[in-house]
């Protein structure tokens, strides 16, 4: 047994007769042989203020006629509301419901409807002073909620029973209007509406019908339409399906071998909807396993699991129902010798489905294939100018296809050559695929003696040891300029051209530093600013050489003050955008303002 | 009937000295700490069995009318949270699971003292000095009168600098701290500044952005995606602050369809403050877009299944609520009847 | 005699638009810019009248783009920052933009 | 260009007779004075930038005695005590005479 509503609303006046009815509340079924019991538990709940024991209202077990068993008057009025300043006073009721006739325990377990009751405080209105609205129907929406799949029965009286009582000289007639076929029915001598047969909501889960109602009094006549919405309430009633028949799908792994990446999705509908709310209930309900006794698959794969409201038209009206969506994904990156091919199958199950067909099988054809770990076919070849500086980038290295590896952790090494000459050195980023060759030791690049410098570069796949080496050739070129005095150690302390590229600085690759000229208003990602290489500083990236000494490119690494009109990089490092000049103090701030500051040498404060 | 006779009905105060007025005598001692109890059984979620029940309703029936069952708080008292707390252990058992709350814990708009405020002077300076720039954007204007008040100006820079941390880069920023920062200001700011930058009247899309941008949304409206609506009910019901804001704007902003200004308590002073009290909350509202006035919660009922009815009501309760769109336009000063505004 | 010294060091406002705050920010806001002023003569101690004395001596000549200061100065003791909304619409936050408080320092 | 900006805030010292000091000591003795000097440029925050954007726009116009400055300032931030004797051959100390540190403050 169910109310077809959540709560209803009801007036009660004072000094209104002892037995007069006030409000008709309906039941429906859930099977055939249920009869239903209505009953009054607990206090009557004055707007949250407080409790009182109930002495005016009660309920026909069997009709479930809510009626006035005591006058409420004016004393009664008062006590009832005080503490509460609203103009008129609410009081709540709870009316339970139940199969068998009522014992006091079962009240806090049994299904239950709320009911509103607004005490005015005044006598009722003669009933030529009603309205035709307030003759036909009360404040209350019309909306109600009927379960699929359950028998017919009645769950609304049109007609007001306190009207009725107290308006006989009234003729009072109401319709339902509705569209042909509408499962629906109103008797016209009950005033009772019916459903007449057992919803499907996945056929319909929404009915827009209307209550129209005639006042006749003498030859006056006077109409009022309001809206009567049925909601239909899903049961999980249907079992999945496959969208357009696919029940296979491939799942290639060759370059990507990374745990998290999603390989493959395949599709599964159901008519029935799915509430997300709560998360946990709603994840329960449709599970998805995959079918194996082979532990390296159950290690090495699983199943992710979304859904999504998706609608259906069955006969031109829109039924939601839901889409899920299963994702094959790795549960652990897979080493680059692991080569084979196998279906993987994955149980999908509606648990809340008690029919046929409740589970549908998805299979995925994985394929495994190895990648090698190997330089392409040529050998490497770098020119270094003799005045570059420490921390000089020179270029980068990676074995074939390095871009497109993720979970392949490829670690690279210079074996050191037997010449007494070893200026370079390799770096890589946790992130990085690629090393990062740079000049460690400057001082090697003025010996005469050092002019091509032989290395062997390594790279390693941490996880199956397997390497692959290369030849590397560095040629020292350029003729060595003049060091400039009292030189900054970082580019980026200088603030005009002229000093900024007199100097040289960590990081520089020809000895001198390089002048980016801004451009733009306000602030900008293109400020103007003095770095080692205007390729790699700023770019927005702390690399990993940059990121060896504070020194190189603040503009990408800082993470201390910034003052003036600036925007902060990403993670908040370094100057994304900048306000005319941006220039550093390593370790300490950095500044972005306007060229036309001729500082004050000495302003009036001197003295 | 009220078995332990009127303990004390002193005029309705505010819950805290009621609650000291209660635990100084034994019987309403005995019976708070109960309903103590009652409280925090149900916000740990536990199913009470029969015999408790009773007992909870029981020990509100002995409150009979002690001043702890009609004590209010007040929205800008220094123990606010510490009152609202008592107030919900009071009022708790009654309708467990109902979330029209209907009687709000903060004491009626009317009683409360309304600040002398220096909004007038500092107005007339905006306007008398040219600094002030385009006046037609009145979102601006009520920026430059708010950036003129030390309080309203430190406030403001407060919760925007909070709120915008972390902006920008991927790190999120701190949505707790940003609530409470949106709280203070709407709190501790008099209401003459406040009101005018929440509800300020645009006539482009620009001015529309300013004001849809004013409670910095991307921080303290918006996730990325959008949850059920019955889920962010319920992470307001679990915050006492969040669920009294939501019981005042329930009692204050509530639509009648038959009253002419479309709420059942004409008050709009009191549905605008409630509606400003619902930011900094859970339950945080916000214009929906830089070209209407509509507003709105951030969240979606799409996956409801049987509860869409609920959760429609929860986004009704913003969305198409008649009262507080009267409110809001009769707040921006914008006279057109209900007519022209559904052109 | 009175009043050649000037005020001592207090905090002053001002009414300024964010564009002319000179960081670049596009903002039609206007902000209350708080900063110090005033003399720290008060404030002096042993090794400022030195200093002061061996100045107007000569015995110390700073370069032009050297600072001697005589006398504390009058800085802010506590910042604040200030927030506004550009003219995107985005809100921006500058730190430590304005005083909060002055006194004679150092 | 380079080292325009003159030398960072620094201790400086000078061998100054006591007669010299100012303070109206009569002693034969010289002492050595320390002070400080240099440029604070580096400590600038977000309200110097402003202060000297505004004051370059001329948006303040500080009166003559009226000091408005916008830089930390080259300051001692702690102090040494000198002693010496007089022509009458007395011990005379003067606290806080000297700098013993220097830094940029406010």
């Amino acid at each position: 047994l169910y109310f077809p509503r959540k709560e209803y609303l009801e007036n009660v006046y004072i000094d209104e007769p002892a037995g007069m009815p006030l409000l008709r509340i309906h039941a429906l079924k859930d099977s055939h042989e249920e009869v239903a019991h209505f009953h009054l538990c607990q206090n009557l709940i004055i707007s949250r203020a407080r409790s009182h024991e109930n002495n005016w209202f009660q309920i026909r077990e069997k009709k479930g006629l809510l009626y006035l068993s005591k006058s409420l008057d004016r004393e009664d009025f008062n006590m009832l509301s005080v503490g509460n300043w609203m103009p008129l006073s609410k009081v709540m009721l709870y009316v339970f419901l139940s199969s068998h006739p009522f014992q006091e325990k079962e009240c806090d377990s049994a299904t239950r409807t709320t009911v509103f009751l607004s005490l005015i405080n005044a006598t009722a209105p003669a009933c030529s002073s009603l309205t035709a609205r307030q003759l036909c129907f009360t404040e209350m929406d019309l909306s109600f909620h009927i379960k699929e799949n359950k028998p017919p029965g009645t769950f609304h009286q049109l007609q007001l029973p306190s009207v009725h009582h107290l308006c006989q000289n009234l003729s009072i007639s109401y319709k339902l209007l509705a569209a042909e076929g509408v499962p629906f029915r109103y008797n016209e001598t009950t005033t009772g509406v019916q459903v007449t047969q057992r919803l499907d909501r996945e056929e319909r889960e929404r009915y827009e019908l209307i209550a129209k109602c005639t006042v006749r009094e003498g030859f006056r006549e006077m109409q009022v339409e309001v809206p009567f919405l049925v909601n239909v309430l899903d049961e999980d009633d249907s079992p999945p399906f496959l969208p357009n028949g696919t029940d296979t799908a491939d799942a290639v792994v060759e370059f990507n071998r990374k745990e998290g990446t999603v390989l493959s999705t395949l599709t599964v509908y159901d008519a029935d909807t799915t509430p997300i709310y709560p998360l946990e209930s709603s994840r329960k309900k449709y599970t998805g396993t995959i079918i194996t006794d082979d532990p390296w698959i159950s290690e090495t794969f699983r199943v992710e699991h979304i859904f999504d409201e998706i609608h259906f038209s069955p006969n031109g009206s829109q039924v939601r129902g839901t889409r899920h969506e299963y994702k094959l994904v790795l549960n652990k990156s897979i080493s680059v010798t692991e080569h084979r091919s196998f279906q993987l199958d994955v149980l999908v199950n509606d648990t809340e489905f008690h029919g046929p067909e409740r589970s549908v099988m998805l299979h995925f054809n994985v394929s495994i294939l190895p990648v090698s770990i190997q330089f392409s076919n040529i050998t490497y070849q770098f020119t270094v100018n003799r005045n570059a500086e420490r921390f000089a980038q020179i270029g980068k290295i990676c074995i074939e296809n390095c871009m497109k590896f993720r979970g392949v952790n490829i670690t690279y090494k210079l074996l050191s050559p037997n010449a007494s000459c070893y200026p370079v050195s390799i770096l890589q980023g946790r992130e990085d695929k690629y090393g990062t060759l740079y000049v460690n030791d400057s001082s090697v690049l003025c010996r005469p003696e050092c002019k091509e410098i032989q290395y062997t570069v390594q790279a390693t796949d941490k996880q199956s040891r397997k390497h692959t080496k290369t030849l590397l050739t560095v040629v020292l070129e350029g003729t060595l300029l003049k060091k400039e005095e009292d030189c900054p150690d970082s580019c980026a302390m200088s603030k005009h051209r002229a000093e900024c590229e007199e100097c040289g600085g960590l990081g520089v690759l020809t000895g001198r530093c390089q002048w980016r000229q801004g451009s733009g208003k306000g602030i900008t990602t293109n400020y103007s600013t003095c770095t080692p290489s205007i390729k790699t500083c700023p770019d927005g990236i702390c690399d990993v050489v940059e990121g060896r000494d504070p020194a190189v490119c603040p503009q990408d690494c800082t993470s201390g003050n910034i003052i003036g009109g600036h925007g902060k990089g990403i993670g908040n490092l370094g100057i994304k955008s900048g306000h005319g000049i941006c220039y550093c103090f390593p370790r300490q701030n950095c500044y972005c303002e306007k060229d036309d500051i001729k500082e004050q040498l000495c302003d009036a404060v001197c003295k | 009937l009220s078995r332990a006779g009127d303990l004390m009905a002193l005029p309705s105060s505010d819950c805290v000295v009621a609650e000291q007025l209660c635990l100084s005598d034994s019987t309403c001692n005995a019976t708070y700490r109960t309903l103590e109890n009652c409280a925090l059984a149900k916000t740990r979620l536990l199913s009470l069995d029969h015999d408790s029940r009773v007992r909870c309703l029981n020990a509100e029936l002995d409150l009979g009318n002690s001043s702890l069952l009609h004590c209010k708080c007040h929205r800008r008292m220094k123990k606010q949270e510490h009152c609202l707390r008592i107030f919900w252990t009071v009022h708790s058992s009654m309708t467990d699971g109902y979330f029209n709350l209907e009687t709000s814990p903060y004491e009626n708009p009317a009683n409360e003292e309304h600040w002398k405020t220096d909004y007038n002077k500092l107005a007339a300076l905006v306007s008398g000095s040219q600094l002030a720039g385009d006046a037609t954007n009145s979102c601006l204007k009520a920026t430059h009168v708010c950036n003129l008040s030390k309080k309203c100006f430190r406030l403001r820079t407060d919760y925007a600098s909070i709120c915008t941390k972390g902006a920008g880069s991927e790190d999120v920023c701190d949505r707790r701290k940003c609530h409470r920062g949106l709280r203070n200001f709407f709190e501790k700011v008099p209401e003459d500044f406040t009101k005018r930058i929440l509800f300020c009247p645009c006539q482009d899309e620009f001015c529309g952005e300013r004001r849809r941008k004013t409670i910095v949304p991307d921080c303290s409206f918006q996730y990325n995606t959008k949850p059920n609506c019955l889920w962010l009910l319920d992470s307001c019901l679990e915050d006492h602050i969040c669920k009294s804001r939501l019981a005042d704007f329930q009692q204050n902003c509530q639509p009648v369809d038959m009253s002419p200004d479309g709420c059942s308590l004409h008050n709009h002073a009191a549905c605008l403050q409630a509606y400003m009290g619902m930011i900094g909350t859970p339950m945080t509202p916000n214009y929906v877009s830089n070209s209407s006035v509509e507003v709105s919660l951030w969240c979606t009922c799409e996956n409801s299944g049987n509860q869409k009815e609920k959760c429609d009501q929860i986004l009704g309760m913003f969305e198409s609520n008649k009262c507080l769109e009267n409110t809001i336009w009769s707040q921006m000063h914008l006279k057109q009847t209900a007519l022209e505004r559904q052109e | 005699s009175r009043g050649t010294r000037g005020r001592n060091c207090h905090i002053r406002n001002l009414m300024v638009k964010v564009r002319d705050l000179g960081l670049g920010f596009n903002s039609d806001e206007i902000v209350l810019f708080k900063y110090c002023s005033g003399s720290c003569h008060r404030a002096r101690s042993n090794y400022d009248l030195t200093l002061g004395s061996l100045l107007r001596q000569q015995l110390i000549a700073p370069r032009p783009q050297e600072r001697v200061l005589s006398h504390p100065c009058c800085r802010p003791t506590r910042y604040e920052a200030v927030s506004f909304m550009d003219v995107e619409n985005t809100w921006q936050t500058v730190e430590k933009l304005s005083a909060a408080e002055c006194s004679c320092i150092g």
